[in-house]
């Protein structure tokens, strides 16, 4: 891949060298999913790169068993890397159980802060809160005062990026309608994987009068993208900056979208890997410390940047509080 | 009565002529050393016992199975028959032992498959239909379903079928197993007009004396190969079925009535309603200990409905049956079955036999509930196999053995193990629907005799039959179903098959 | 062959077909690897490697979810009744069980056995379904069952989420855990493994001696086996097929119903929204591939359980995506068909090699008595 | 059972069998009629939109398409339950020839691999003779693994591709009728009663019609034509009827079955094409969702016939489509006139005198009308669901008629005959 010149490295001539080997274990989609695990494997190479460390990755299987991710774990522990990420949610579990087996080793998890040990690290979002901020700007953005958004499936983590973002939507006008609809149900995680879906759902929304269409819901959300781009309405991204990724010929119809720093996250826990130290605890990513945000690429939401962020202000100062269950 | 004869030289090359023909499968000799002439506008029969090997050679002829050794000549030049294509290009027609009609087709769709290249599939083929519909008198409606059809009517399509190819020799394997005299004689006469018109009939059938009537030449098979040639005018048919067997017939032991006062099956009022009108109408009978009663009817007025009825096995029927003083109208299949009924179905294929079970376990079927195959809800399986092995030699089943798979056995042999097993747990009604259809006349002997030493113990049987010497002979009386009803009873020892024909298909007479 | 005992052929025949079939599944699979450019010996090297003492409990915990799912499968099938609808099942009992033993109403073992009680009765009921419409209205069980499952999908969830608890920190739902006491303790194997087996698993195994039992020793299962063989012959000798149709539909379901316990019980704790699912599905391959026999189930859930398990660590170790062994699973399916048909042919034609050898003593036998007399 | 000598009354067969030529068209227009009657009443004004209908005409076609591969195995006596697993052969075939060669290489690409899966069970079940359902899902489990492995290979580090997913793929060129187009919008906007509902309808199809969409509806006729207007067809329909009278009149039965499930496996593997090209732009694992199941479930639900496929994947692509835009209001408004048909239905069978039928009919509009009153919108839980739960109940009342191939699913082998 391309990152080999790019990264902002310091040092130019010899290689960075490290003895740290990372084992990666990604959720279901793995690593080009365009979306959250791409994002974690953003911040994992830009690691490699800047520390010279190795890595292995491995990614989960669709309805998988426990005993596999489990099993996942332990393959990298067995094999001598540590630290050990996993990413995703439902990894909870498995690495509450393999780190007690592995005290030694050090696992951090994404999207899951259930598990209280001294070698795992927590790394979780408030994606509340960038949704909030997309949330405003779809409802700044909005004509027709009706928006809408689409999750992939319905789970807690997906309702708290619809919470935030209707709260959002709502403090800049409490009377905008904001339509709703997950693809599945799980354990169907197909609606995660279909963009058909999403497409459907979304020409739905836009042929009601929505204008402003939100999706939390991965893969599907391709299908969000290219019915916002030939109906003329806006689609707002989430996780990366999906305007950077998404085709050219959809790019223009991608108003922003909501980060989730997974790669912010899995960069910065193995700096301080790096450096011999081995987080524990939970670490909240929101957007005090910019885990969280949205982008501006395409330059659509230029004209309320002033108000975005007046916000985002509030909401770290705490005077907005943003629900994290719809 | 001469020996495999030479074709007597004449001016023009016999239709078909088979020289040495053989075919074996895996460990059986189907046929070996044919020899065969048919002359051009006769009509040639082929007897034989079950499994003697006429199907088997008239596929080979119809280029269905590939003979291992031996020729086939068709007027005079040889060919090589690879597949029914070949043999439909060289003028032969077969109508199989079992209709070979798509049911769901239309006529015209099952007249036309295979030959479109003829007529198309539209309006010229119906064109051409109609014509030898008219021209043979077939009377033949080209976009009825065949599933609608009657067994007379689908009989004259296989034959249509055939004529339409242009066929100049036309195989029938078995052809009348299923029909009434009347629709016999109809195909019979329409056999003739063929062969007036110069084609050759090649015909197979059971029925010795209706080979006898219609043949010109007939053809013995004794284990796969022919054992002599013959003129219908120099035999009888119990010359003939020795012919076939190889040696001598026993004779038939004639038997005075065993009929007592003694009520066994009582029916009343049974009816069943069908999609248009009612298959069972108000049929009322009764059969006393160590009677026979025969059903006579043409195919499809009401007799399977009646047999399936009397066993529960018809959902929408009313009216009263009582077994022995016990009333069973509101009894399961297996509760009339319990109280004494044996069955043996006409289709033994799809209701007499699992065929891919072993014998000892199609020994358990239909009496699961019964000791000694089950015992407290187990299925006994060393009781089972010995059951069966009592069976297999009362029955004189050819099989090595109690675990062969009741496919493996010949139809002859499947239908002996039927009636054994419907005998065992002493019925004491048993209900046989055409016991020996498609049974050489050694078998069927034997099936008539358990029948008959049955009957003397006290058995009383409801006979239903296609075959019409069967039911006079094994009956002590008679009735007569047409379109639901009971329209007749007559004296077995007064009535002769073509009385009971015409009461058969009504006053109109066409069926 | 034919010298041998029909019983031995008949053992020796058996067993040539799946190691016929094995072979021909690992020959395509290395084909594809090959063609694929990706690692041949590594890939093998991995997967055929003894597994250590907690893989081997992993298999057989897999194993077990997996033979239950084959034997659910299989009863449908010994009646021709296809059942593609256990996964639906399987979520629904699952469930239903998750909340009964969540509950707690009973103490201790009285949990258990109620909670494994109320998920085969919400197995059955759920399958009955497809029997009722299947006897009473002619609707195919293969497109209701199909239905069912997208319908089970929809109702657990909403129900899911009426009852769910959820942990704090963590983003899945889930129902109340299962109180200690009434969890199925599993054992230990080799030592210091820290992975324990199922002890549902002598459940599991007493479920297959049930189903070879029922099916293969009682008047039930005969009359199932007779109705699945023909139905038309079933009717004639007085099985009530449509009630066979309910009841065989029933005891599929039911036995779907103990499809996710072993996890529940011996694992997972609760049911949520990372439930393994598909389970059904692999269940039909496994019964096909046990050709609907206990022992044969057995073999085939182990068999998946064992490259699944084994696969599991092919991306990690060895670079190779552990897909490849669905290609393997799907081809060893399909191969063991096909060399069981293969053996299947020569095994009819010895078996009538042997009737027709038999008959024709006999006839040799009557011509020489023909010739004396 | 057995057969009839005398016939039946043709008064009865020909009223079963012959309707009208156009009884299709009264048909549409009486549902749209109904749904039109739904809208004014409910006020749910998403039932019969032209988006409603774009979506429908979207969400049908795989399901079409894959049912119309179902046909013409099974019209030939071959159980095909291993077209999901063709249907995502097309996905990767679309996805990897329509990403390097362009949107028709991916449609040929899809055609392709879905006629390599219809290849191993053409081979399987033909020539080796082997239970048509085994082989079937061994080529679900072989088609998904191979997929997936092969997208890890090949679009891993593309450009916008990675282990599960395919770049976006080119569009396939879709007509727009302009003017038509634009009238018919403007017919749609004025909310008359019925002529707005059948100018969305219309509009629809005259509307950013992908030629895919059209190349289906071309499939589905051709399909009626070939098998039911042409000798070839009546061949392969006889063998899937019954094979060996086939056989006994030189018809090469292996040779028509085996032709007809490679056609099988292309037309499912045009489905997936569908779904990755046109319904969304990318190969995606997982991305067939069941949907195969479903085509097949369609085709039985239609009675193994053209028409009654377009109905049934008709009724399966309405109700997902309606149930993804406004699910809510729209599955509510259904509701009624599920309750409402449910009444009708129910009147009917008294007056046949069934009454427990009807009854059972009866209570079920009964709970149905009360929940629709209960209720303002129906959560999304169910309004995902009722594409599943519709199909049931529409089987559970009519499908006694059904009446599949004589010879469907029986293992044939050649000189079977007589
Ligand atoms: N396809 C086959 N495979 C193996 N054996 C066969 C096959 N067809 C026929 N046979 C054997 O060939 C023998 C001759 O069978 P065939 O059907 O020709 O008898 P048949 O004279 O027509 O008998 P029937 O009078 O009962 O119709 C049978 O005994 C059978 O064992
Ligand atoms: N296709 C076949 N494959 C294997 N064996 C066959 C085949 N066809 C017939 N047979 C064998 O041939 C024997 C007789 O077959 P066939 O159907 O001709 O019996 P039959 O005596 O003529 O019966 P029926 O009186 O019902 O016509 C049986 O043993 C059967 O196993
Ligand atoms: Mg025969
Ligand atoms: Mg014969």
């Amino acid at each position: 891949s391309d990152d080999t010149e790019s990264s902002t490295g310091t040092d130019g001539g010899d290689a960075p060298s490290s003895d740290v080997k990372v084992g990666m274990a990604y959720d279901v989609g793995g690593r080009g999913d365009q979306s959250f695990n791409d994002s974690a494997a953003a911040g994992l190479d830009q690691a490699m790169e800047e520390f010279g460390m190795e890595s292995q990755e491995s990614e989960a299987e669709d309805g998988e068993a426990e005993a596999a991710r489990e099993e996942r774990l332990r393959t990298f522990a067995d094999a001598g890397y540590d630290p050990i990420i996993a990413v995703g949610f439902a990894y909870g579990p498995s690495v509450g159980k393999v780190a007690e087996e592995y005290p030694d080793v050090h696992f951090a998890i994404i999207d899951d802060s259930s598990v209280e040990a001294d070698n795992v690290a927590s790394l979780v979002f408030a994606e509340e809160q960038g949704s909030f901020l997309v949330g405003a700007a779809a409802a700044l953005k909005t004509e027709t005062d009706q928006i809408g958004f689409i999750g992939g499936v319905e789970t807690p983590l997906i309702q708290k990026f619809e919470a935030g973002y209707v709260a959002g939507a709502e403090a800049v006008n409490p009377d905008i309608e904001v339509d709703v609809t997950y693809l599945t149900q799980a354990p169907d995680f197909s609606g995660f994987a279909d963009p058909a879906k999403g497409k459907t759902a979304a020409q739905g929304m836009f042929d009601n009068g929505a204008d402003v269409v939100y999706h939390a819901a991965g893969g599907s959300g391709g299908g969000l993208f290219e019915a916002a781009a030939q109906s003329g309405n806006w689609a707002i991204g989430v996780d990366s900056d999906q305007y950077e990724t998404a085709d050219s010929s959809v790019q223009d119809a991608i108003l922003t979208s909501m980060l989730k720093n997974v790669n912010v996250a899995v960069f910065e826990y193995l700096s301080e890997v790096n450096d011999g130290t081995f987080p524990s605890g939970v670490t909240t990513y929101d957007l005090a410390v910019d885990g969280v945000g949205y982008s501006t690429s395409g330059g659509f939401v230029d004209e309320f940047t002033e108000q975005l962020d007046e916000y985002k202000q509030q909401i770290i100062d705490g005077e907005i509080t943003v629900p994290a269950t719809p | 009565m001469s020996e495999t004869a030479p074709a007597q030289a004449s001016e023009h090359a016999p239709a078909v002529r088979l020289r040495g023909i053989g075919k074996r499968f895996p460990g059986v000799i189907a046929n070996h050393d044919v020899d065969i002439d048919v002359e051009q506008g006769t009509i040639h029969a082929v007897v034989g016992e079950n499994g003697a090997g006429k199907s088997t050679l008239m596929k080979i002829l119809y280029g269905v199975q590939a003979p291992d050794s031996g020729t086939i000549e068709i007027d005079g030049r040889a060919v090589s028959l690879g597949s029914p294509a070949d043999a439909i290009d060289h003028g032969i027609g077969m109508v199989f032992q079992h209709f070979m009609l798509a049911d769901n087709f239309t006529v015209l769709e099952n007249v036309v498959l295979g030959a479109e290249k003829l007529h198309g599939i539209g309006a010229a083929a119906r064109a051409e239909i109609m014509r030898l519909s008219d021209a043979y008198g077939l009377d033949i409606e080209p976009d009825r379903l065949v599933e609608d059809l009657g067994v007379g009517a689908r009989q004259r399509v296989e034959i249509l079928k055939v004529l339409y190819r242009g066929a100049r020799v036309i195989i029938l394997d078995e052809p009348t197993a299923v029909l009434v005299p009347q629709e016999v004689d109809e195909l019979f006469a329409n056999l003739r007009e063929l062969k007036a018109e110069g084609l050759a009939v090649i015909f197979i059938s059971h029925k010795l004396d209706e080979v006898l009537s219609v043949a010109d030449t007939i053809t013995v098979v004794r284990r796969g190969t022919t054992v002599a040639t013959v003129s219908p005018d120099e035999v009888d048919s119990r010359q003939l079925a020795e012919l076939m067997v190889g040696s001598e017939l026993p004779t038939p032991s004639t038997e005075s009535s065993t009929v007592t006062d003694t009520v066994t099956l009582s029916v009343r009022g049974l009816r069943l309603p069908g999609e248009s009108r009612l298959l069972l109408d108000d049929v009322g009978f009764d059969i006393h200990r160590g009677e026979v009663l025969g059903i006579a009817g043409v195919e499809g007025n009401g007799q399977a409905e009646l047999v399936e009825a009397i066993m529960g096995m018809r959902s929408g029927a009313t009216g009263k049956v009582e077994l022995a003083g016990r009333d069973l109208t509101r009894a399961s299949t297996r509760e009339r079955r319990e109280a004494g009924i044996g069955y043996v179905p006409e289709d033994r294929h799809r209701h007499g036999l699992l065929l891919d079970s072993p014998l000892w376990e199609n020994r358990v079927l239909g009496h699961q509930s019964r000791e000694p195959v089950v015992r407290r809800g187990l299925v006994d399986r060393r009781a089972a196999r010995e059951d069966t092995q009592r069976i297999i030699e009362q029955y004189d089943v050819r099989t090595p053995g109690t675990d062969v798979l009741a496919r493996a056995l010949s139809g002859g042999n499947q239908q002996k193990l039927i009636v054994g097993r419907e005998m065992s747990g002493d019925p004491i009604l048993l209900i046989a629907a055409h016991p020996t259809r498609g049974v050489d006349v050694g078998a069927q002997a034997g099936i008539w005799d358990h029948i008959r030493d049955a009957r003397r113990a006290g058995l009383a049987v409801l006979l239903i039959s296609a075959d019409l010497d069967e039911l006079i002979g094994l009956s002590d009386r008679i009735e007569v179903i047409l379109r639901g009803r009971l329209v007749g009873s007559f004296d077995p020892s007064q009535v002769t098959p073509e009385q009971l024909g015409s009461a058969m298909t009504g006053a109109g007479g066409a069926a | 062959m034919s010298g041998l005992s029909p019983r031995l052929t008949k053992v020796v025949l058996g067993l040539s077909a799946p190691v016929l079939a094995l072979f021909a599944a690992f020959a395509i699979t290395s084909l594809v690897l090959v063609v694929a450019g990706d690692p041949v010996g590594g890939v093998w090297g991995e997967i055929l490697t003894v597994p250590a003492t907690r893989n081997v409990a992993n298999i057989l915990n897999n194993a077990t979810v997996l033979y239950l799912s084959g034997l659910a499968v299989a009863v449908g099938f010994r009646m021709n009744l296809f059942n593609i609808g256990v996964d639906g099942q399987y979520r629904v009992a699952a469930f239903v069980a998750a909340v009964v033993a969540g509950e707690g109403w009973l103490p201790g073992a009285a949990n258990i056995v109620l909670a494994i009680a109320a998920a085969m009765l919400a197995g059955a009921a759920w399958a009955g379904i497809a029997g009722v419409l299947r006897a009473s209205r002619g609707v195919s069980e293969v497109i209701a069952t199909i239905m069912l499952n997208f319908i089970a999908t929809g109702l657990v969830a909403f129900f899911l989420r009426k009852v769910a608890v959820r942990e704090a920190g963590s983003n899945t739902i889930g129902t109340k855990e299962i109180p200690e006491g009434s969890r199925i303790p599993g054992f230990e194997i080799g030592d210091g493994a820290t992975t324990e087996v199922y002890g549902f698993i002598f459940l599991a195994a007493l479920a297959g001696f049930a189903y070879w039992f029922v099916l293969n020793r009682t008047r039930f299962g005969f009359e199932l086996r007779a109705t699945g063989a023909s139905t038309s012959a079933a009717v004639a000798s007085g099985i009530n097929v449509k009630r066979m149709t309910i009841t065989a539909m029933l005891i599929s379901g039911a036995l779907a119903g103990l499809v996710g316990l072993p996890i529940l019980f011996g694992d997972a704790y609760a049911y949520g929204s990372t439930f393994q699912s598909g389970l059904g599905f692999a269940g039909i391959a496994i019964a096909l591939l046990g050709r609907n026999n206990p022992i044969g189930i057995a073999v085939g859930a182990l068999l998946f359980a064992f490259l699944d398990e084994q696969s599991n660590a092919l991306q990690i170790l060895v670079g190779v995506s552990p897909d490849i062994v669905a290609i393997t699973q799907g081809v060893i399916v399909l191969t063991v068909v096909i060399s069981y048909e293969v053996v299947r042919r020569y095994g009819v034609r010895l078996e009538q090699q042997r009737v027709a050898g038999a008959l024709e003593q006999e006839h040799r036998a009557a011509d020489e008595q023909e010739t004396h007399a | 059972m057995s057969t009839t000598t005398s016939p039946r009354p043709a008064a009865g067969t020909t009223s079963k069998r012959r309707l009208p030529r156009w009884w299709w068209l009264a048909a549409v227009l009486g549902v749209l009629f109904v749904v039109s009657v739904l809208e004014v009443v409910t006020g749910a004004d998403d039932l019969a939109s032209s988006g409603t209908v774009r979506a429908t005409l979207i969400a049908l076609v795989p399901i079409m398409l894959a049912g119309l591969g179902g046909l013409w195995s099974e019209r030939a006596g071959i159980v095909n339950i291993g077209l999901e697993g063709m249907m995502i052969l097309g996905t990767y075939g679309a996805g990897f020839f329509g990403y390097h060669y362009g949107a028709w290489a991916g449609v040929a690409g899809a055609l392709l691999m879905g006629a390599l899966g219809g290849l191993v069970h053409a081979i399987a079940t033909v020539v080796f003779g082997v239970d048509h359902i085994i082989s079937g899902v061994a080529i679900n489990i072989i088609a998904l693994g191979a997929v997936q492995y092969l997208a890890s290979l090949t679009f891993a580090g593309l450009p916008g591709g990675g282990s599960t997913q395919s770049p976006k793929l080119d569009n396939v060129p879709s007509v727009t009728i302009g003017p038509l187009s634009d009238a018919l919008g403007n017919l749609e906007g004025q909310d008359i009663f019925f002529v707005s509902q059948l100018a969305a309808v219309l509009r629809a199809m005259v509307t950013n019609l992908s030629l895919f969409v059209l190349l289906a509806f071309v499939l589905l006729l051709l399909t009626y034509v070939v098998l039911w207007r042409t000798t070839f067809g009546l061949r392969l329909r006889s063998v899937g009827e019954s094979p060996s009278a086939a056989e006994s009149l030189g018809v090469a039965v292996l040779r028509y079955k085996f032709s007809a499930v490679l056609v099988s496996g292309a037309l499912a593997g045009l489905a997936g094409g569908f779904l990755a090209m046109v319904a969304s732009s990318n190969y995606r694992d997982g991305q067939t969702g069941g949907r195969g199941y479903i085509g097949l479930a369609a085709m039985i639900f239609g009675n193994w016939r053209p028409t009654g496929l377009l109905a049934g994947s008709g009724l399966f692509g309405y109700t997902e489509s309606v149930g993804l835009r406004q699910g809510g209001t729209s599955v509510h408004a259904l509701l009624l006139g599920v309750a409402v048909l449910a009444m009708g239905l129910a009147a009917y069978q008294f007056y046949r005198r069934n009454i427990t039928q009807g009854s059972v009919i009866l209570g079920l509009g009964a709970v149905v009308m009360l929940v629709w009153v209960a209720i303002d919108t129906v959560p999304g839980d169910f309004t995902s669901i009722t594409p599943y739960v519709i199909t049931l109940l529409v089987l559970a009342f009519a499908s006694q008629r059904l009446r599949m191939p004589a010879a469907d699913g029986q293992i044939y082998r050649k000189g079977s005959a007589g």
